[in-house]
């Protein structure tokens, strides 16, 4: 159970420095007054908005998000070959050149099709 | 792992990481008065103590209708991720917060998990300049994480090994940054774009009037800058164990070389901001899928072949 | 029995309560945004349970894919559905009673199997979990390992081929024509096109084609 | 005296920081970005959330006068407000009593510090909200679902509409579209320039250019010679050469460095900056900063290929966008008096941003080494001047329409950056157009 240890550290870190960080802006603001109306107008430039900012933003990159997933995916198998590729030797050469060769593919046909940047 | 040593952990490293970002806010101003031509201040040591007593004296703005739990998850959760990376990375042979078997793969989770906070920083004031600067930021997030794991991995390849320790340890003879000379690079580069540093600044950028921070103000202003220190003095120290040998050198003890080299690398990053322009979105996103990914693939190739 | 100690059995109750109770969230929210980020969270407490259960790779890697993918979601979610941040009430449930049913069914199923079927005494190795995956992958699953490669290249082929509007011949719906949407044109009953050289013809096109010539304008400033 | 006000160390500590600073530019003070971006004691920034004093530049005309006091109330307390009256002096309008009044030539940076320390710790109270606090979208609990819509959809939420869809111009995706007024106040557009911009995504869907009507702004006729060089104008006596040229090299150098600041270069921003308040009498030292940039790739990696402007419409914009764009045209190629100082017009090829910022140093270089050659001569009375940035053409707005639509923000606002139209200059604020 050694190892659980070292989580349980990563775990206490992260949940102290987020307690930490709420809990040094919950101090500030206690002195705040309240904002009126006008100062919480969202700022772009002087003018009041028209509609809510939030929308259904186009995303541009909808391609590329789905170009990410696959290689997403692909970090899946790459760490264990990492590890054990010193023990297997040369086989392990020829499996993960196939492997990136098929994937540079991908990027390749999406490079020529031209939808990596915004479409 | 005794109650003493597990506090000492989580003391050491929150002390790392308030003594990193102040370095890193302190690197900037240095940089910034010797390319603006200035004489040296005391300012420039002073400078960030006071912007953040200035954040506690300054009230913090709200919008009009935003979504205000996320917004205040946002730099808390930003800042600890950072610390989360940083803690995966050892000082020396022995001082180690949390000696983890896969601690590559923590450090690229934390690193992919820092997206949401960011996206949430931009998405949560519900103004037209921070959610442009969000959407960006996922563009950015999406493209560089494929380099930045690629990095990593083609240095655990050697190493026969995801744990840092074993990775700084097979290092002995010969350094990976002259092994694997591509690795060091494309990291550096990576993660100056997870961290939206410098030229890679598309989400904060000044053509959104500060984008993701355009509408906050006092600590939460401070704890969103913190964060952004933090995980640059992350990327720095592992960048430094993984590629410059970690506490591997001679002379000096462990730790102190370990600490010069994170330092170096620091101020590289730090300094790109002011050598370089901000880029362009589609355009660096493309150089990411086109160049950065092929080379990173192949780094690991020729990881492979050295390491037989 | 695997004897654990109190302070994994406290995590385990801990995460697992909690990754209900996110799951349970995701379809309580009204905004796009916080469902998917619930999601996520509910993914993560999931990843750690599977820390306590010493598949330390897994879980490290199901917390890696899953902070990109719930990203993209948020994405999409906000993109396509009508309420990205849950100004308007969102009702994402149907067939309530279907639904209901639907989940203690499978509930009791999943509980049975985990009360009475007989879990091997053989716990998992403490360490060197993803060494074990490796040399699984590079022995007998190879060809697990080949076909993920190949299945992944279809995917991403497929998807650029579905999603992208222009490729590198041009407009993905050029030559098409776009379903008449006025009512008394039926839908189909394309207007006779004269025979013209392909430029002149998009040229040619009359109403909303303005539209598509500045798109073909965009296009060539883009190429 | 906000109760935080009263933790004094920490105040004091506070108040020997950086002031932040958000510079409202009005019509008349060419300088005030410059003055401020050199101080090491400032820091401008390009949003008010953050700022905790408020500098108005020049004078701010009766229209421009709520969204000032918006960018104001939009502050986070404590705030103060510097009135920094340009060319026409004119006093700050009646709501504004508390603000520092600062003349066109006092010490404007130990004013904004002064105004700074005493707001930070107490001395000077926090100015409060100008607008009346009456909701501004107030209607917000009517129908089924508490905001007038039906079912998921429609109704005004909390008092605002949503966006609405609308087709796109690139991919064909009917999304969102929403309509955003950036405004006078915005840190890289030209002063009091409104942009209503309807964004898909983060590309310009739709554009047009609403500059508010400024009445009363013809009085600036009388321009100091600073300015000279600013409106095209043949004045009817003789003006020194270098106080022509060392005017022209000014207003480059304050535009680099604002150009500067928005491709996040701060700290050349500000070198340039205070080059720009004491121009160099020689070259060198702009050659050495002129190498700098051209060596720094990231800048023409950035700008390359971006907002290109070339043929019928270049020639309408004139000056330095022409030239930039192959158009040889400059109004001191057949002046007899440059002729003897062996001026030779600087001329760039394909006219995009890159080639925009290239331009205008070299003009810099060369209007100093002119300035230092001319000595005493002098122009001819009724001779036309050439202006450094020549009033925008009068279909500015369609100008912009057609060059920004369809293009992401981020190349939008370099690309107007890049064109420094000097909106001021040619009373083109007072066309009608409402905002």
């Amino acid at each position: 159970m050694v190892a659980l240890a070292a989580f349980s550290v990563i775990l206490a870190i992260l949940g102290s420095s987020i307690a930490l960080v709420l809990a040094g802006r919950w101090v500030a603001a206690r002195a705040d007054l309240p904002a009126t109306a006008p100062e919480r107008v969202p700022f772009s430039g002087g003018l009041p908005p028209e509609v809510h900012a939030w929308n259904r933003f186009h995303a541009r990159y909808y391609v590329m998000a789905l170009l990410f997933l696959t290689f997403d995916m692909e970090m899946v198998y790459m760490f264990p070959w990492a590890v054990v590729f010193r023990s297997e030797g040369t086989v392990a050469i020829g499996e993960i050149f196939v492997f990136i060769s098929i994937l540079a593919l991908g990027i390749l046909y999406a490079w020529r099709e031209r939808s990596l940047g915004w479409s | 792992m005794t109650a003493t040593a597990w506090w000492g952990a989580i003391a050491g490293v929150g002390l790392a990481i308030i003594v990193g970002a102040y370095l890193v806010a302190v690197a900037d101003r240095a940089i910034a008065s010797v390319v603006a031509g200035e004489p040296m201040r005391s300012s420039i040591l002073a400078g960030p103590a006071r912007s953040v007593a200035l954040g506690l004296v300054q009230s913090r703005t709200t919008t009009e209708r935003p979504d205000g739990a996320a917004w205040a998850l946002a730099p808390a959760l930003y800042l600890g991720l950072a610390a989360a990376a940083l803690a995966v990375v050892p000082l020396s042979e022995t001082l180690l917060a949390a000696d983890i078997e896969n601690g590559l793969v923590l450090f690229g989770a934390a690193q992919a998990l820092a997206v949401i906070p960011v996206f949430l920083n931009g998405w949560s004031p519900n103004s037209i300049l921070p959610l442009i600067g969000a959407f960006r930021f996922i563009a950015q997030a999406l493209s560089y994480e494929m380099p930045n794991l690629l990095a990593l991995l083609s240095v655990s390849v050697p190493a026969s090994s995801l744990s840092i320790h074993d990775i700084v340890a097979s290092q002995h003879g010969l350094w990976n940054v002259v092994r694997l000379p591509l690795g060091l690079p494309l990291f550096l580069f990576a993660a100056a774009s997870l961290a939206f540093w410098g030229p890679m600044n598309l989400p904060d950028g000044a053509d959104l009037a500060g984008g993701t921070q355009a509408e906050t103000s006092g600590l939460h202003l401070v704890a969103w800058r913190a964060g952004r220190a933090a995980m640059l003095v992350a990327a720095a120290a592992m960048g430094a164990a993984a590629f410059l040998g970690g506490w591997l050198g001679p002379g000096l003890p462990g730790w102190a070389w370990m600490v010069v080299k994170t330092l170096v690398l620091l101020v590289l990053l730090v300094g790109s901001r002011h050598v370089a322009a901000r880029v362009r979105a589609e355009r660096y996103v493309v150089i990411s899928w086109a160049v950065l990914i092929p080379l990173a693939l192949l780094n690991v190739m020729i990881a492979a072949v050295v390491a037989l | 029995m695997i004897e654990t100690p109190l302070a994994v059995d406290v995590a385990f109750w801990f995460f697992g309560v909690a990754s209900v109770v996110t799951a349970w969230l995701v379809f309580r929210t009204d905004s796009m945004v916080r469902a998917s980020f619930y999601l996520l969270a509910s993914f993560v407490n999931v990843g750690v349970v599977l820390l306590l259960m010493r598949a330390e790779y897994l879980s490290l890697i199901l917390i890696l894919m899953m902070a990109g993918e719930m990203a993209i979601m948020a994405v999409f979610m906000v993109m396509f559905m009508m309420n990205p941040a849950g100004l308007n009430p969102m009702n994402m449930v149907h067939q309530h009673r279907a639904s209901v049913a639907g989940g203690v069914a499978t509930f009791v199923a999943l509980g049975a199997v985990g009360v009475f079927a007989r879990f091997p005494d053989r716990p998992a190795r403490p360490t060197g979990v993803t060494f074990a995956l490796g040399q699984e992958l590079l022995g007998e699953s190879m060809l697990v390992f080949e076909s993920a490669g190949a299945a992944l290249l279809a995917t991403m082929i497929a998807a650029i081929a579905l999603a992208s509007s222009r490729g590198r011949y041009g407009q993905a719906d050029d030559g098409s024509d776009a379903p008449a949407f006025d009512p008394d044109r039926p839908f189909g009953d394309a207007p006779p096109r004269p025979v013209a050289s392909k430029h002149e013809e998009q040229a040619g096109k009359e109403g909303a084609d303005d539209m598509h010539d500045m798109r073909n304008m965009d296009h060539e400033r883009m190429a | 005296m906000t109760a935080r006000a009263s933790a004094g160390w920490l105040t004091a500590v506070a108040a020997r920081a950086e002031a932040p600073v958000f510079l409202a530019r009005g019509i008349g003070t060419a300088d005030a970005d410059a003055r401020l971006r050199a101080s090491p004691r400032l820091r401008v920034l390009d949003s008010p959330r953050a700022a905790a004093v408020l500098v108005v530049a020049g004078c701010v005309p009766t229209e421009l006068a709520e969204p000032l006091a918006r960018v104001h109330d939009q502050m986070a307390h404590p705030r103060a407000t510097v009135w920094w009256s340009g060319a026409g002096d004119s006093a700050p309008p009646v709501g504004w009593s508390h603000a520092t009044i600062v003349g066109p030539r006092d010490d404007i940076e130990a004013a904004v510090v002064a105004a700074y320390r005493d707001v930070i710790t107490g001395a000077r109270c926090s100015e409060q909200t100008l607008l009346p606090d009456v909701d501004p979208a107030p209607w917000r609990g009517v129908g089924p679902y508490g905001h007038g819509g039906t079912g998921m959809t429609g109704g005004i939420p909390y008092g605002r509409p949503m966006a609405g869809r609308g087709d796109d111009r690139r991919d064909g995706l009917t999304l969102d579209v929403v309509l955003a007024r950036i405004g006078p106040f915005f840190a890289h557009l030209p002063e009091g320039l409104v942009l209503e911009v309807t964004f898909a995504g983060d590309v310009v869907h739709d554009l047009t250019v609403k500059t508010p009507p400024v009445a009363g702004v013809d009085g600036l006729g009388a321009r100091l010679p600073d300015d000279a060089v600013t409106a095209t104008m043949a004045p009817d006596r003789a003006v020194p050469v270098a106080a022509i040229e060392l005017a022209r090299a000014r207003q480059h150098l304050r535009w680099l460095a604002r150009l500067l600041h928005l491709y996040g270069l701060d700290a050349l921003a500000r070198l340039v900056a205070t080059k720009a308040l004491s121009v160099p009498r020689e070259p060198q030292e702009l050659t050495a900063l002129t190498r700098r940039l051209e060596r720094c790739w990231a800048l023409g990696w950035a700008t390359r290929g971006v907002g290109v402007i070339d043929g019928v419409s270049a020639a309408l914009w004139g000056g330095p966008v022409a030239r930039a764009a192959g158009i040889p045209r400059d109004a001191r190629a057949n002046s007899p008096v440059y002729a003897t100082l062996g001026f030779q017009p600087i001329v760039h090829a394909n006219g995009d941003n890159c080639d925009r910022w290239r331009q205008r140093l070299a003009e810099a270089v060369q209007a100093i080494e002119l300035a230092a050659r001319a000595g005493t001569a002098v122009t001819e009375p009724g001779e036309t001047i050439e202006p450094a940035a020549p009033p925008p053409p009068a279909d500015f707005g369609d100008q912009l329409a057609a060059l920004l639509i369809g293009t992401e923000w981020g190349d939008a606002v370099a690309t107007i950056a890049s064109l420094d139209p000097d909106v001021n200059a040619a009373g083109y604020l007072s066309k009608g157009a409402t905002v």
